[in-house]
C-alpha cells in the first residue's frame, strides 16, 4: 500500500474541533491520514508547533480556526492568520513548499465543509509528495 | 523524576468504535509503549462498570496517570475526570483520544482507522506523561441574574427568580414588555384568551421588587466569568446603568420572517395580503378587514411562509401551523359564513391537545388544500373574475393545477434571527449556528445551558417554539442558577495562562495580545504577571511569549509537542511494519 | 611556553577554532591585563591561532590530558570534525565557545543553500572569476609534487554538539570578556560545576532585562524597517520603532553592547531555555505584533521583512528545527 | 406559471349542496389514504374513496359529476370501520351515488325526490291513488265475483272483473306493464347514456376505441348477473345476501312483467310446481334479505346501515310492501276469498306501480343498471390504458 | 402562582427540604440531579430493577445521532454515587397524607432478594439459573434469567430476583435454589426477603411516570404477535442496540428448538424494510392524539437501518411528517437524501405470502395503489401513560385528563405545575414529547421545587 502522506491538524476546541466532531456525529466520511490535536485557540497555535510536526515527519500541517469574529476568545484567529503567512514565507525560504501548510475557517456547524477540507487538503499533499524534512534533516552525510 | 504509571483505556462505545476500530488490538499495542502500566477495553467506558474499573484500578495498581481512548473530550471529559476524583487522583491527570467521532464514524476502511486510533493513543499517552495537577478554582456566585429580553421567556425567568426571593435585571430592547406573546389574542390548542393572562404576568413582572426591569435598553459590554459577571446597559435616552450578577440568561427571541422576500406572494403589490402578525392586531381590535377595508368573503391562510425552502429558511419555524389552526378557529367565529382555505404542506400539530383542535377545526368547514413548499411557490394574481385575488398552485392530494379565489391572505410567516442576534453572542460569549440560532451546550445533557459557564440561553433564541416550551426552558435555566446561587460556589476552569517570573523580562508583548486585559506590567519587578481571574486561557499570549516565559496550564508546549513526537513516531513505527 | 611539561599545579587550557572568523580567540584576548591571571592559573597547551602545537602533538597527549578545551567555530569540513573529535578525547571539559559552536553562528547562513550552489556561485558565477574549465577543489588533487589534500567540504555547516559530546556552551559572538573571566575564574577556584550541558556565562532572562531603553506594551508595528530606514531616538525600544530586535528573545549577558550601539539585537547568545527552535519563538512574537487583520495588509507587511531566516536565525540556522536547506522537487529557490 | 392550464376553481359550497345527500363529516377526513388501500375494489386509476372526499371537500363539481368510481363501491364498510378520523368514507360513497343518479337523470325529478322526501311519498301516494282509482272506476268486481273460484278452491284471478274477460283482463295489465316498461326503460337508458356521455365521451384525456366495447361487453352482463366484484370484499355474507335478494328480485320482475300471462293464470298450479316454487324461491330471497336490512337499518349497525337517507327506506318498505302484498294476495287467492283477493291485487299493484315508476329512473334502484355500466365503462377505460401501471414496483419517490 | 381554593393545595408553612421524584426515566434522574445539585435530599423511587426508563433501551437519539447511553450513563452514574439521592428501586409509592410542603408517603419496596452492598456483580447464578422470562428491558425481542441485571449498565448495577419466573419460589422452596450455591459471595442472595414499607416525609412531590407503548396487537389488520417479522420500534430499537439480543444486527425473528420466537445474531437480513407511522395514534378508534416523537425516531431508525444495511430498501409511510424541532427538518431532508423512500398513505393492512409480508397502501402523491412486500415491517407506536397513573393521581390529589396524561396548572404560562401546590409534572407523564423538551421540563419541575424550599425558609437569604 503507497504511503500514505500523513498530515497533523491543529483544530480550535470551541469552533474547528466542535465542527470535525460533527462531521462524525453526521457520519461524513473524510480521509483517514489526518490526526488532529486540540487545542483552546488557533491563536495558540505558532511556528514552533508547525516546525516540530515537520520535523517529526508530517508531510501536510492543517491549522483550523473559527471564523473571523466568532473566535470563542474574540482575536485568537487573527493572531493565528499573522503568524501563518510569516511561518509561510520562511518555510518556503528553507524550500518547503508552502501549500503544505494550510490555514482555514471552521465553524461548530460546518461538518460538511470540515470534511471536503480534510479530502482536498489530502489530495493536495499526495499530489505534492511526501515531506523530505525530516530525512533531510535527520541526514549526517 | 518518578517514573510514570499510566492506565490506558479503550471504549468499545457499543458497536460504535468496535465496529470501525479493531479496538482489542489497539489496547494490545498500546501496552508495549513506556510508562503503560495496564491497557484495557470496555463496552460502555462512561458507564457505571467503566468508571468504576478505572476507579478500582488506580486504587490497585496506583496509577497516577490515566488516558481514555473513546468518544470526544468535548462530551465525556467531565466524566472521566469526576471518575479521577473520586479515585483520589487529580482530575487533570486524564488525557482522551477521540477515536469515536474523529476515527471510528469518518472513515470507511477498518485497518486505517486502526492505525489512526494507535498513533492518537499513543500520542495521548507521550501527552499524558507532562501533564501537571492542577487544583480548581472555586468562585463565590453574585445572587443576581441577568436577564436579557423582556419576552414571555425572559418574564417567566425573572418570576421564578423572584419567588425564590433572588434579584434579577431584566433588559428589554422595546418600549414594553412581553415580545410576541403580548401580540396575540387567543392561544393554541385551547384557544384560551391570553390578553389578561400575559397582561396579568407583565404586571406581576412590573410590581415585583426583586425585578429591575429597564426599558428600551441595550447591554453595551458584559466582562468577567461565571459568578463574577459585570455589564453596562445603556437605554435610547442615554441613562448608563452599570450591573454585577452572577448568570445570565438571554431570551431575546425571533422575529418574523420579512414576507416581502417572497415574490410569489407579492406582499407589497396586493392590498389583500397580510402576514399572521398584522392578521393578530386585527383580531384584537375585532373587526377583520383587508387592507382596502372591505370584511373579506375568501379567507386562504398559507403555511410554510419563508419556512422549509432552500431559498429563504431551510427550518420548520414550529408554531405556525398550530396558529394558522387557531386563526381559521377565530374567524369562523367572527365571520360564520365565509370561506376558509388553509394551504399546508405538512400539517404539523403534535403538541398536546393540538391534533385534537386539529380534528375540530376540519369540522368547521375549512378547506385544508396540500402544496409543495421546497417547489415553486404558489402565485397570487389579480382575480379577473371580481375583486380580490386568486391563489394558484399544484394541489398534491388531487394533483390538480387548481386557483383559490381570497380576498384576504393571511401568510404564516415563519420565524428568523433578529438582525443583532450576532452582536448578542459577542456580548454573551456564546455561538451561533448557520440558521442564527444560539448554540446550547448540548441538546439532550443540557438544553439551556452553553458551553460558556454561566450563560443560558433560553426561549425561540434556541429555536422556535411554543410559550410553554419557552416558560419550560426558561424555568429549567433557573433551576441551574438557583443551584449556583444556593451553593454560593462554583467551580471556574483552570487552565488559564502562568508566566515564569524568572525568564520574563518584561519586554511587554503579551500585553496588548490579551483581548481581556488578563496580562499587565508589573514596574516594581519588571516583569509581567496574569490576573487569573480574567485570563480565560486561549494561550495566544503564550504563543506571543518570545522567551516562551508563558504557558498555558493543561497545554503547555511540552505537552503539546510531546503529543505531535508520540504521534508521528506511532506512525513511522506502523509505516515501518507495513513495509517490511 | 613548553605547552607539553607536565605541571600539575596549572590547568591544562586549550583553543581550537574550527570554521570561525577568529572573533572568539581575539576575545580571549581582550581580558586585557587578567590575561596574565589566566596564564597564571593555566597552561595554554594547544591554540593554533597563537601556538605551534600541532595537530600530531594534540593526538600525541594521552586521553583527558587537557583540563578544559574553548571549541570556537562551527563544523564546515571533515578537518573541523576531526578535530572536533580529537579534542573531545584529549579533554576532561569540551566548551562550545562563542555562537559558532554554540549554533552554528553566521557560517551556519551557509546552510540555506547547498554545496552545490556555494560552488557554482564562489568558483563559476562570482563576477571577479573566470573558471571556463569549472575547476573545483577537490579532496585530493594530483601535482608533480605529490598528491595535495584538502579537507572535504560538508553539504552543510553543524554546531559542534550536532558532531560531539559537549559540556558547556558560553555563548555569543563572541562571547564578552567578563563572562569568560567569571566563568574562567570559577573553573580556577574549583567551585562546583554547573549540571552538564548548561549554558554558561550567560543568564536566563531575555537580554531586555539588561537593556536600559524604554519598553511599553505599544508592540504593534505598521511596517517592519531596516536600522537605515529609522532616526533612532536613542530611548525606546527598537520593536516599537519598526526594527526588528532580537532582544526579548535571546539570552541577557552581554551587557547589551549592540544596542549601546544603537544596532538592534541580533541573537547571538542564543534562545532562553528550554527552548527547541531559536529562531521560531521570535518569529510567532514578530507576527503576533503585526497590526492588522486583513489578509492582504498582512502580506503587505510581511514583504518588509525581507529575509525571516536570516533575520530570526542570524546565528542559529544549524540549531533550528529546519537547519538546512530542503530539496523538493517541484520548488525553486530565490536566492537573495 | 400556471398561466396556460385553465386552473380548475375551488368551490366551497358545493359540499353544503351535497350534505342533503347523505350525512357525513367528510370533511374530518385528513388523506391518510387508509380507506382506499383497505378497499379491495380500489385499484390504480380508479382510486376511491379518499378521491373522491378529495374532490368533494374541493368543490369540484364537474370532475365529480364524470367520475364513476362512486359505483365502483359495494359499501362493505371496511373503510368507515378502520377510518382514524370517522369521516365515514363509505357513506360518503353512498351520497355521491344519490348525487350521481340526480345528475345523470336530465328530469330533475330525481334531484327532487332525492333533496326532499315529501315530494317522493307526494309521487308515490299521487301514483297509488291514481292506480286504485283507474282500477275502482274502469275495472270493479263483479257481482258475482264469489263465484270465480275454481275447481281447487283458488280465486280465479282474472275473471274478477266485470265485463272484461280474463285473458282481455291479463293483456290489460300485460299492456300496462309494457306501457311502464317502456316509459321508465326509456328514461333509464337515457340517463345511463347521459351517463355515458359524462363519464366516458365528456372525458377528453382517453380515446376508447370501437373494439374495446365488444370486447369488454361479457363484463357488463357477468358485473349485472354476479356482481362479481361485491365478492372481493372482505365480509361475503354481504354479498351472498345482496346476490339472493337480486336473484329473487330478477326471477320476480320476469315472472310478473315480462311472463304476465304464462304466471297470472287462473288455475292454481299444485304447490311443488316449478312455478310457484320459482315464486316462493324469490319472495324467500327479497323477504329474508330484506328482513336484515331492515332490522339493521333500524338498530343503525354494522356502520354501512348507520345513516339511512329517506330515499333508502322507500325503496325497502315498497320492495317489502310489493312483496308482502304479493304473499297475501296469494293466500287469499288460495283461501278462495274473491274480494279480499281483488282488494289486496289492486293495493298490491297500487305499490308496485309507483316502485317501479318512481325507483326505477330516479331513486335507489337505478344503481342496478348503473353499476354493471359503471364497471363495463371501467374495464373500458383500463383497457386503453394499455400501459396499466404495474402494480407491484417500488415505489418511484422523487 | 394563583392559589387554588381548597386549603389541601396551598403550602402552609417552611417546605420540607426533602423532595420525592417518582419514576426514574431521563426525566426522574435530571430532575433528582438539578435538586441533589442544589444541596437538597432527593428520594427517587423507581417501580423496575434499574433507573434509565426507555431512553436507557435506545442506540441512538435524533437529530444528532449521538449515542444514547453515552448521554444517559454518565447521569445514571452520577445518581447512584450522589450522596443526596435515595434511590429507592422496585418501589412504588402506595400512599400520600399531609398536605402540601409536608407530605407523609407510604412507599412499598419489593424485595430485590439479592444484598446490594454485597452482590460484586460476578454473574455465576445467573450462569446457572434455570428460570427464563422475556427480558422487559429488551421489550420481549430476548430472554432473561429469573435472577439478573437489567442491562449491563443498569444502576444499581446488582442481581434481583424476580419472583414470578424463580423456580424456587414458585414453588415454596421444593426445587432449584441453586442460585445461593454458586453465589460466591456468602449469604448474599437470601430467597426469603421480605417486602418493605417505608415512610418519609418530603415538601415536594415531582411526578416523572414517563410512559408506555401502545399494544400494537390492538390494531388486528397490520398483524402484530401473528406474523413474526412485524415488529414495534421499541424492539428494532434493541436489536439495533450493541447492547441488545443480536448485538447490534437487524435480523428476522425465528423459532428456536423450543419454539419460541427469539432474535438470534445470525438469523439473516431482511433486503426491505417498511416502517409504518401513526400506529394508534391520531386515530379515533385508538388515540386521538399525536404521540410527537414517532416521526422522527421513525427517520432515525430508517437511517439506523440504511446505516448497517446499506443494500436494504427502507420505505416509510406517513400521513405528515412532523419534523419541527432544532434540526429536525435538516434530519428529515438528509435521510430522504439517502434514499429511504418516504411515501405519503398509510399503510392500510398487511398479509402474510410465502414468508413475506405484502402491505397495501395508497401512494397518495403518485396517486397509485402500492402492495409491496416487505420482509420486515417496523410499526412506529405511539405512546401511552404508564400503567398505574390512575391510582396515583388519586393518591396523590391531582386530576389526569381523558387520555391519561397528568393535567398542568396552565397549559400557557406553568407547564409544570399541578392544582395542588408541592406536586409537579415532568417528561412524557404530562403528555408525549422528545427527550430535549422532557430534560428541560425536569429542570423546571426542579426550579419549583427549588423555589419553593427557597420562598419560604424563614431566614431570609442574605
Amino acid at each position: 500500500m503507497s504511503k500514505d502522506p500523513t498530515i497533523v491538524a491543529f483544530l480550535c476546541n470551541w469552533c474547528s474541533y466542535t465542527g470535525a466532531d460533527l462531521a462524525g456525529t453526521s457520519r461524513m466520511k473524510y480521509n483517514s491520514n489526518i490526526r488532529v490535536i486540540r487545542v483552546m485557540c488557533s491563536g495558540r497555535i505558532g511556528p514552533t508547533f508547525v516546525l516540530k510536526a515537520f520535523r517529526e515527519g508530517a508531510d501536510g500541517v492543517l491549522i483550523c480556526g473559527c471564523h473571523p469574529g466568532d473566535c470563542h476568545y474574540h482575536e485568537g484567529n487573527y493572531k493565528c492568520l499573522r503568524r501563518f503567512h510569516l511561518l509561510q514565507k520562511y518555510v518556503s525560504q528553507l524550500g518547503m513548499d508552502k501549500d503544505r501548510i494550510r490555514l482555514e475557517w471552521i465553524s461548530a456547524s460546518e461538518g460538511k465543509e470540515f470534511a471536503e477540507l480534510v479530502n482536498n487538503f489530502s489530495n493536495k499533499i499526495k499530489e505534492i509528495g511526501k515531506s523530505k524534512v525530516r530525512k533531510t534533516m535527520e541526514e549526517w552525510t | 523524576m518518578e517514573e510514570k504509571r499510566i492506565g490506558v483505556y479503550v471504549c468499545w462505545c457499543g458497536t460504535n468504535i468496535a465496529m470501525m476500530v479493531d479496538v482489542k488490538d489497539v489496547s494490545k499495542e498500546m501496552e508495549k509503549l513506556p510508562g503503560v502500566v495496564l491497557a484495557k477495553n470496555y463496552k460502555y467506558m462512561c458507564s457505571d462498570p467503566g468508571q468504576d474499573m478505572i476507579i478500582k484500578d488506580i486504587k490497585k495498581y496506583n496509577l497516577d496517570r490515566i488516558v481514555v481512548a473513546a468518544c470526544s473530550p468535548r462530551i465525556h471529559e467531565i466524566t472521566f475526570r469526576n471518575a479521577l476524583e473520586n479515585a483520589g487522583l487529580n482530575p487533570y491527570m486524564l488525557q482522551m483520544a477521540n477515536i469515536s467521532e474523529q476515527d471510528s464514524w469518518v472513515h470507511t476502511d477498518r485497518i486505517e482507522a486502526t492505525r489512526k486510533a494507535k498513533s492518537l493513543v499513543a500520542a495521548a499517552i507521550r501527552r499524558v506523561i507532562h501533564h501537571k495537577p492542577l487544583k480548581k478554582r472555586i468562585v463565590n456566585v453574585h445572587p443576581n441574574t441577568l436577564i436579557i429580553g423582556g419576552g414571555v421567556a425572559g418574564m417567566s425567568a425573572a418570576l421564578e427568580l423572584s419567588e425564590a426571593g433572588k434579584k434579577s435585571f431584566l433588559i428589554e430592547k422595546s418600549d414594553q414588555l412581553g415580545g410576541t406573546a403580548a401580540k396575540l389574542k387567543l392561544s393554541f390548542p385551547y384557544l384560551n384568551d391570553v390578553v389578561n393572562d400575559i397582561s396579568n404576568l407583565i404586571k406581576r413582572v412590573e410590581k415585583s421588587e426583586h425585578i429591575q426591569v429597564i426599558l428600551n435598553a441595550e447591554v453595551q459590554e458584559i466582562h468577567g466569568f461565571i459568578g463574577n459577571f459585570n455589564g453596562i446597559v445603556k437605554t435610547t435616552d442615554e441613562k448608563e446603568y452599570s450591573i454585577e450578577f452572577g448568570n445570565t440568561i438571554v431570551a431575546t427571541g425571533l422575529k418574523s420572517f420579512d414576507a416581502g422576500k417572497l415574490k410569489n406572494y407579492g406582499y407589497w403589490k396586493y392590498s389583500e395580503v397580510i402576514t399572521s402578525i398584522e392578521f393578530e392586531l386585527l383580531v384584537k381590535q375585532g373587526v377583520v378587514v383587508n387592507k382596502k377595508g372591505i370584511v373579506p368573503e375568501n379567507i386562504a391562510i398559507i403555511h410554510c411562509a419563508g419556512s422549509r425552502n432552500e431559498n429563504y429558511n431551510n427550518y420548520c419555524s414550529r408554531t405556525c401551523c398550530m396558529s394558522a389552526l387557531k386563526y381559521a378557529n377565530q374567524l369562523r367565529n367572527l365571520l360564520p359564513d365565509a370561506n376558509i382555505f388553509e394551504m399546508y404542506a405538512d400539517m404539523r400539530t403534535f403538541g398536546r391537545g393540538c391534533e385534537e383542535l386539529y380534528t375540530s377545526t376540519s369540522r368547521k368547514g375549512i378547506m385544508f388544500l396540500m402544496f409543495d413548499q421546497r417547489a415553486e411557490l404558489p402565485l397570487i394574481k389579480e382575480d379577473e373574475r371580481g375583486n380580490g385575488v386568486v391563489i394558484e398552485f399544484k394541489e398534491l392530494l388531487s394533483g390538480e393545477e387548481i386557483q383559490v379565489p381570497a380576498d384576504l391572505v393571511i401568510l404564516m410567516v415563519g420565524m428568523e434571527a433578529h438582525e443583532n442576534a450576532k452582536s448578542v453572542s459577542h456580548l454573551s460569549g456564546i455561538s451561533m449556528d448557520s440558521n442564527g440560532f444560539f448554540i446550547e451546550k448540548h441538546p439532550k445533557l443540557d438544553p439551556v445551558a452553553t458551553t460558556t459557564d454561566g450563560v443560558y440561553v433560553v426561549g425561540s433564541c434556541q429555536a422556535p417554539k411554543d410559550i410553554p416550551d419557552s416558560v419550560s426552558q426558561a424555568k429549567a435555566a433557573v433551576a441551574r442558577i438557583l443551584a449556583t446561587i444556593l451553593r454560593g460556589t462554583v467551580e471556574v476552569e483552570v487552565t488559564t495562562a502562568e508566566i515564569n517570573a524568572d525568564i520574563c523580562c518584561g519586554c511587554q508583548f503579551c500585553i496588548s495580545v490579551c483581548p481581556y486585559g488578563a496580562n499587565s506590567f508589573d514596574a516594581a519587578n519588571d516583569v509581567s504577571v496574569v490576573n487569573e481571574v480574567l485570563c480565560k486561557g486561549c494561550g495566544t499570549c503564550a504563543t506571543a511569549c518570545p522567551s516562551g516565559a508563558i504557558s498555558t496550564k493543561h497545554f503547555t508546549d511540552e505537552q503539546i509537542l510531546s503529543q505531535i513526537e508520540g504521534l508521528m513516531a506511532k506512525v513511522h513505527e506502523l509505516e515501518e511494519l507495513e513495509t517490511n | 611556553m613548553d605547552a607539553t611539561k607536565n605541571n600539575k599545579s596549572k590547568l591544562k587550557l586549550a583553543i581550537y577554532w574550527g570554521a570561525a572568523c577568529g572573533g572568539c580567540c581575539v576575545s580571549v584576548l581582550d581580558v586585557h591585563e587578567h590575561l596574565y591571571d589566566i596564564v597564571a592559573a593555566a597552561d595554554l597547551v594547544f591554540w593554533p591561532i597563537a601556538l605551534d602545537t600541532k595537530y600530531k602533538d594534540v593526538e600525541a597527549m594521552e586521553d583527558d590530558f587537557i583540563d578544559i578545551t574553548l571549541f570556537n567555530g562551527a563544523v564546515r569540513n571533515s578537518e573541523n570534525e576531526h578535530m572536533a573529535h580529537l579534542l573531545r578525547q584529549k579533554s576532561k571539559i569540551l566548551v562550545a565557545y562563542g555562537s559558532c559552536a554554540h549554533l552554528g553562528g553566521i557560517p551556519g547562513l551557509a546552510n540555506l543553500s547547498d554545496k552545490k550552489e556555494l560552488f557554482n556561485r564562489v568558483y563559476l558565477e562570482s563576477e571577479s572569476t573566470m573558471n571556463s574549465e569549472q575547476i573545483f577543489p577537490q579532496t585530493k588533487t594530483e601535482v608533480k609534487e605529490g598528491i595535495l589534500e584538502l579537507p572535504e567540504f560538508y553539504n552543510d555547516v553543524r554546531a559542534l554538539n550536532q558532531v560531539t559530546d559537549v559540556d558547556f556552551y558560553i555563548p555569543g559572538c563572541p562571547p564578552t570578556s567578563d563572562r569568560l573571566l567569571e566563568v574562567f575564574t570559577a573553573i580556577v577556584s574549583g567551585s562546583e560545576l554547573p549540571p552538564k550541558g548548561s549554558v554558561i556565562g550567560a543568564q536566563m532572562k531575555p537580554l531586555c532585562d539588561e537593556c536600559e531603553r524604554k519598553k511599553s506594551d505599544k508592540k504593534q508595528v505598521k511596517k517592519f524597517l531596516r536600522p537605515w530606514e529609522v532616526i533612532d531616538d536613542g530611548e525606546t525600544c527598537f520593536i516599537e520603532q519598526g526594527l526588528i530586535c532580537l532582544g526579548p528573545a535571546t539570552r541577557a549577558g552581554c551587557g547589551y553592547r549592540c544596542i549601546k550601539g544603537n544596532a538592534p539585537c541580533r541573537g547571538c547568545y542564543g534562545p532562553t531555555p528550554d527552548i527547541i527552535d531559536p529562531g521560531a519563538k521570535m518569529m510567532s512574537a514578530i507576527a503576533t505584533a503585526i497590526d492588522s487583520n486583513d489578509p492582504d495588509e498582512i502580506l503587505e507587511i510581511i514583504d518588509s521583512i525581507e529575509d525571516p531566516a536570516g533575520t530570526f536565525y542570524r546565528v542559529s540556522v544549524p540549531a533550528a528545527l529546519f537547519r538546512k536547506k530542503i530539496v523538493e522537487n517541484n520548488v525553486e529557490v530565490k536566492i537573495t | 406559471m400556471g398561466g396556460l392550464t385553465m386552473n380548475t376553481r375551488v368551490n366551497p359550497d358545493f359540499e353544503k349542496e351535497l350534505q342533503k345527500y347523505g350525512k357525513g363529516n367528510w370533511n374530518e377526513c385528513f388523506h391518510c389514504g387508509n380507506c382506499t388501500a383497505i378497499c379491495p375494489l380500489s385499484e390504480d386509476g380508479f382510486l376511491f374513496p379518499r378521491n373522491s372526499i378529495r374532490t368533494l371537500q374541493m368543490g369540484l363539481e364537474k370532475k365529480l359529476e364524470t367520475s364513476i368510481e362512486p359505483w365502483l363501491c359495494y359499501y362493505c364498510g371496511d373503510c368507515s370501520e378502520t377510518c382514524p378520523r370517522d369521516a365515514n368514507p363509505g357513506e360518503l360513497m353512498m351520497a355521491l351515488r344519490r348525487y350521481l343518479t340526480t345528475r345523470y337523470d336530465w328530469t330533475g325529478l330525481s334531484k327532487k325526490f332525492y333533496t326532499s322526501a315529501v315530494w317522493e311519498y307526494a309521487a308515490i301516494a299521487i301514483i297509488a291513488l291514481l292506480v286504485i282509482v283507474s282500477f275502482l272506476v274502469f275495472l270493479p268486481l263483479r257481482p258475482d265475483a264469489a263465484l270465480m273460484v275454481n275447481e281447487s278452491g283458488g280465486v280465479m284471478i282474472n275473471s274478477l272483473v266485470a265485463g272484461v274477460s280474463p285473458d282481455r283482463f291479463v293483456t290489460l295489465i300485460e299492456y300496462g306493464d309494457w306501457l311502464m316498461a317502456v316509459i321508465v326503460g326509456g328514461l333509464l337508458i337515457t340517463n345511463i347514456f347521459n351517463m355515458y356521455y359524462k363519464t366516458i365521451i365528456a372525458d377528453k384525456t382517453v380515446k376508447i376505441p370501437l373494439s374495446a366495447y365488444f370486447k369488454e361487453f361479457w363484463q357488463l352482463i357477468y358485473n349485472f348477473v354476479t356482481q362479481a366484484s361485491f365478492s372481493k370484499c372482505e365480509k361475503r355474507s354481504y354479498w351472498l345476501g345482496h346476490l339472493l335478494l337480486m336473484t329473487g328480485y330478477t326471477i320476480m320482475f320476469i315472472i310478473v312483467v315480462v311472463f304476465l300471462p304464462y304466471f297470472q293464470i287462473e288455475e292454481v298450479v299444485p304447490v311443488w310446481h316449478w312455478q310457484r316454487l320459482l315464486g316462493y324461491y324469490a319472495t324467500f330471497g327479497i323477504l329474508f334479505f330484506l328482513g336484515i336490512v331492515i332490522f339493521q337499518r333500524l338498530r343503525k349497525n354494522p356502520i354501512t346501515m348507520k345513516f339511512s337517507h329517506a330515499s333508502d327506506w322507500i325503496f325497502i318498505i315498497m320492495l317489502a310492501l310489493t312483496t308482502l302484498t304479493g304473499i297475501i294476495l296469494h293466500i287469499f287467492r288460495l283461501a278462495g276469498m274473491v274480494e279480499a283477493t281483488y282488494y289486496t291485487y289492486i293495493i298490491h299493484l297500487a305499490v308496485l306501480v309507483p316502485m317501479i315508476v318512481i325507483e326505477v329512473p330516479f331513486s335507489k334502484w337505478s344503481h342496478l343498471a348503473y353499476r354493471p355500466f359503471a364497471i363495463y365503462f371501467s374495464k373500458l377505460k383500463l383497457a386503453t390504458l394499455k400501459e396499466k401501471s404495474v402494480r407491484k414496483l417500488a415505489p418511484a419517490i422523487s | 402562582m394563583n392559589s387554588s381554593s381548597e386549603n389541601g393545595n396551598e403550602f402552609h408553612q417552611k417546605v420540607h427540604p426533602d423532595t420525592l421524584v417518582i419514576g426514574a426515566g431521563i426525566a426522574g434522574i435530571q430532575a433528582s440531579l438539578e435538586i441533589a445539585n442544589a444541596g437538597y435530599k432527593v428520594y427517587l423511587v423507581e417501580k423496575s430493577g434499574t433507573i434509565g426508563g426507555h431512553m436507557a433501551m435506545f442506540d441512538k437519539t435524533f437529530p444528532t445521532l449521538d449515542c444514547a447511553a453515552c448521554i444517559l450513563t454518565p447521569k445514571m452514574v452520577e445518581v447512584g454515587q450522589h450522596s443526596r439521592i435515595d434511590l429507592l428501586t422496585c418501589s412504588e409509592v402506595t400512599e400520600v397524607n399531609g398536605y402540601p410542603g409536608a407530605f407523609k408517603v407510604k412507599i412499598h419496596k419489593k424485595a430485590r432478594f439479592v444484598d446490594q452492598q454485597l452482590c460484586i456483580g460476578c454473574g455465576s447464578c445467573a450462569a446457572k439459573c434455570p428460570g427464563k422470562a422475556p427480558s422487559e428491558f429488551d421489550s420481549g425481542t430476548a430472554l432473561r434469567k429469573a435472577i439478573y441485571i437489567p442491562f449491563p449498565q443498569a444502576v444499581p448495577n446488582k442481581y434481583l430476583i424476580d419472583p414470578e419466573s424463580c423456580l424456587y419460589m414458585q414453588t415454596d422452596g421444593k426445587k432449584c435454589g441453586v442460585c445461593v450455591k454458586f453465589c460466591p459471595v456468602n449469604d448474599c442472595i437470601d430467597l426469603h426477603a421480605m417486602d418493605e414499607e417505608l415512610n418519609i416525609e418530603v415538601g415536594n412531590i415531582v411526578i416523572a411516570t414517563g410512559f408506555k407503548i401502545f399494544d400494537a396487537k390492538k390494531v388486528a389488520r397490520f398483524g402484530y404477535g401473528k406474523f413474526p417479522n412485524v415488529l414495534t420500534s421499541l424492539e428494532l430499537e434493541r436489536l439495533i442496540n450493541a447492547g441488545g439480543p443480536t448485538e447490534g444486527k437487524i435480523t428476522f425473528r425465528t423459532k428456536d428448538k423450543k419454539g419460541n420466537w427469539v432474535f438470534k445474531p445470525d438469523g439473516g437480513a431482511p433486503d426491505s424494510v417498511a416502517i409504518i407511522h401513526c400506529v394508534g395514534s391520531r386515530d379515533e378508534n385508538c388515540n386521538a392524539y399525536c404521540s410527537k416523537v414517532c416521526c422522527m425516531y421513525s427517520l432515525k431508525l430508517a437511517h439506523l437501518v440504511k446505516e448497517k444495511l446499506p443494500a436494504t430498501a427502507v420505505y416509510e409511510y406517513f400521513i405528515d411528517m412532523r419534523a419541527f424541532g432544532k434540526g429536525y427538518e435538516e434530519f428529515y431532508q438528509r435521510i430522504k437524501k439517502e434514499g429511504v423512500h418516504m411515501i405519503r398513505g398509510k399503510t392500510a393492512k398487511i398479509e402474510e405470502i410465502k414468508g413475506s409480508l405484502k402491505l397495501r397502501s395508497e401512494d397518495i402523491l403518485n396517486n397509485r395503489i402500492i402492495e409491496q412486500l416487505a420482509d420486515m415491517v417496523i410499526l412506529a407506536v405511539g405512546l401511552e401513560p404508564s400503567d398505574g397513573v390512575k391510582q396515583l393521581s388519586e393518591m396523590i390529589g391531582v386530576e389526569i385528563d381523558a387520555n391519561g396524561w397528568y393535567k398542568e396548572l396552565d397549559s400557557l404560562l406553568d407547564p409544570v405545575g399541578t392544582a395542588r401546590q408541592g406536586v409537579t409534572i415532568a417528561g412524557v407523564c404530562q403528555g408525549p414529547k422528545d427527550i430535549p423538551d422532557t430534560v428541560a421540563q425536569a429542570s423546571a419541575a426542579a426550579a419549583r421545587v427549588l423555589q419553593s424550599i427557597e420562598s419560604l425558609k424563614e431566614v431570609e437569604f442574605i
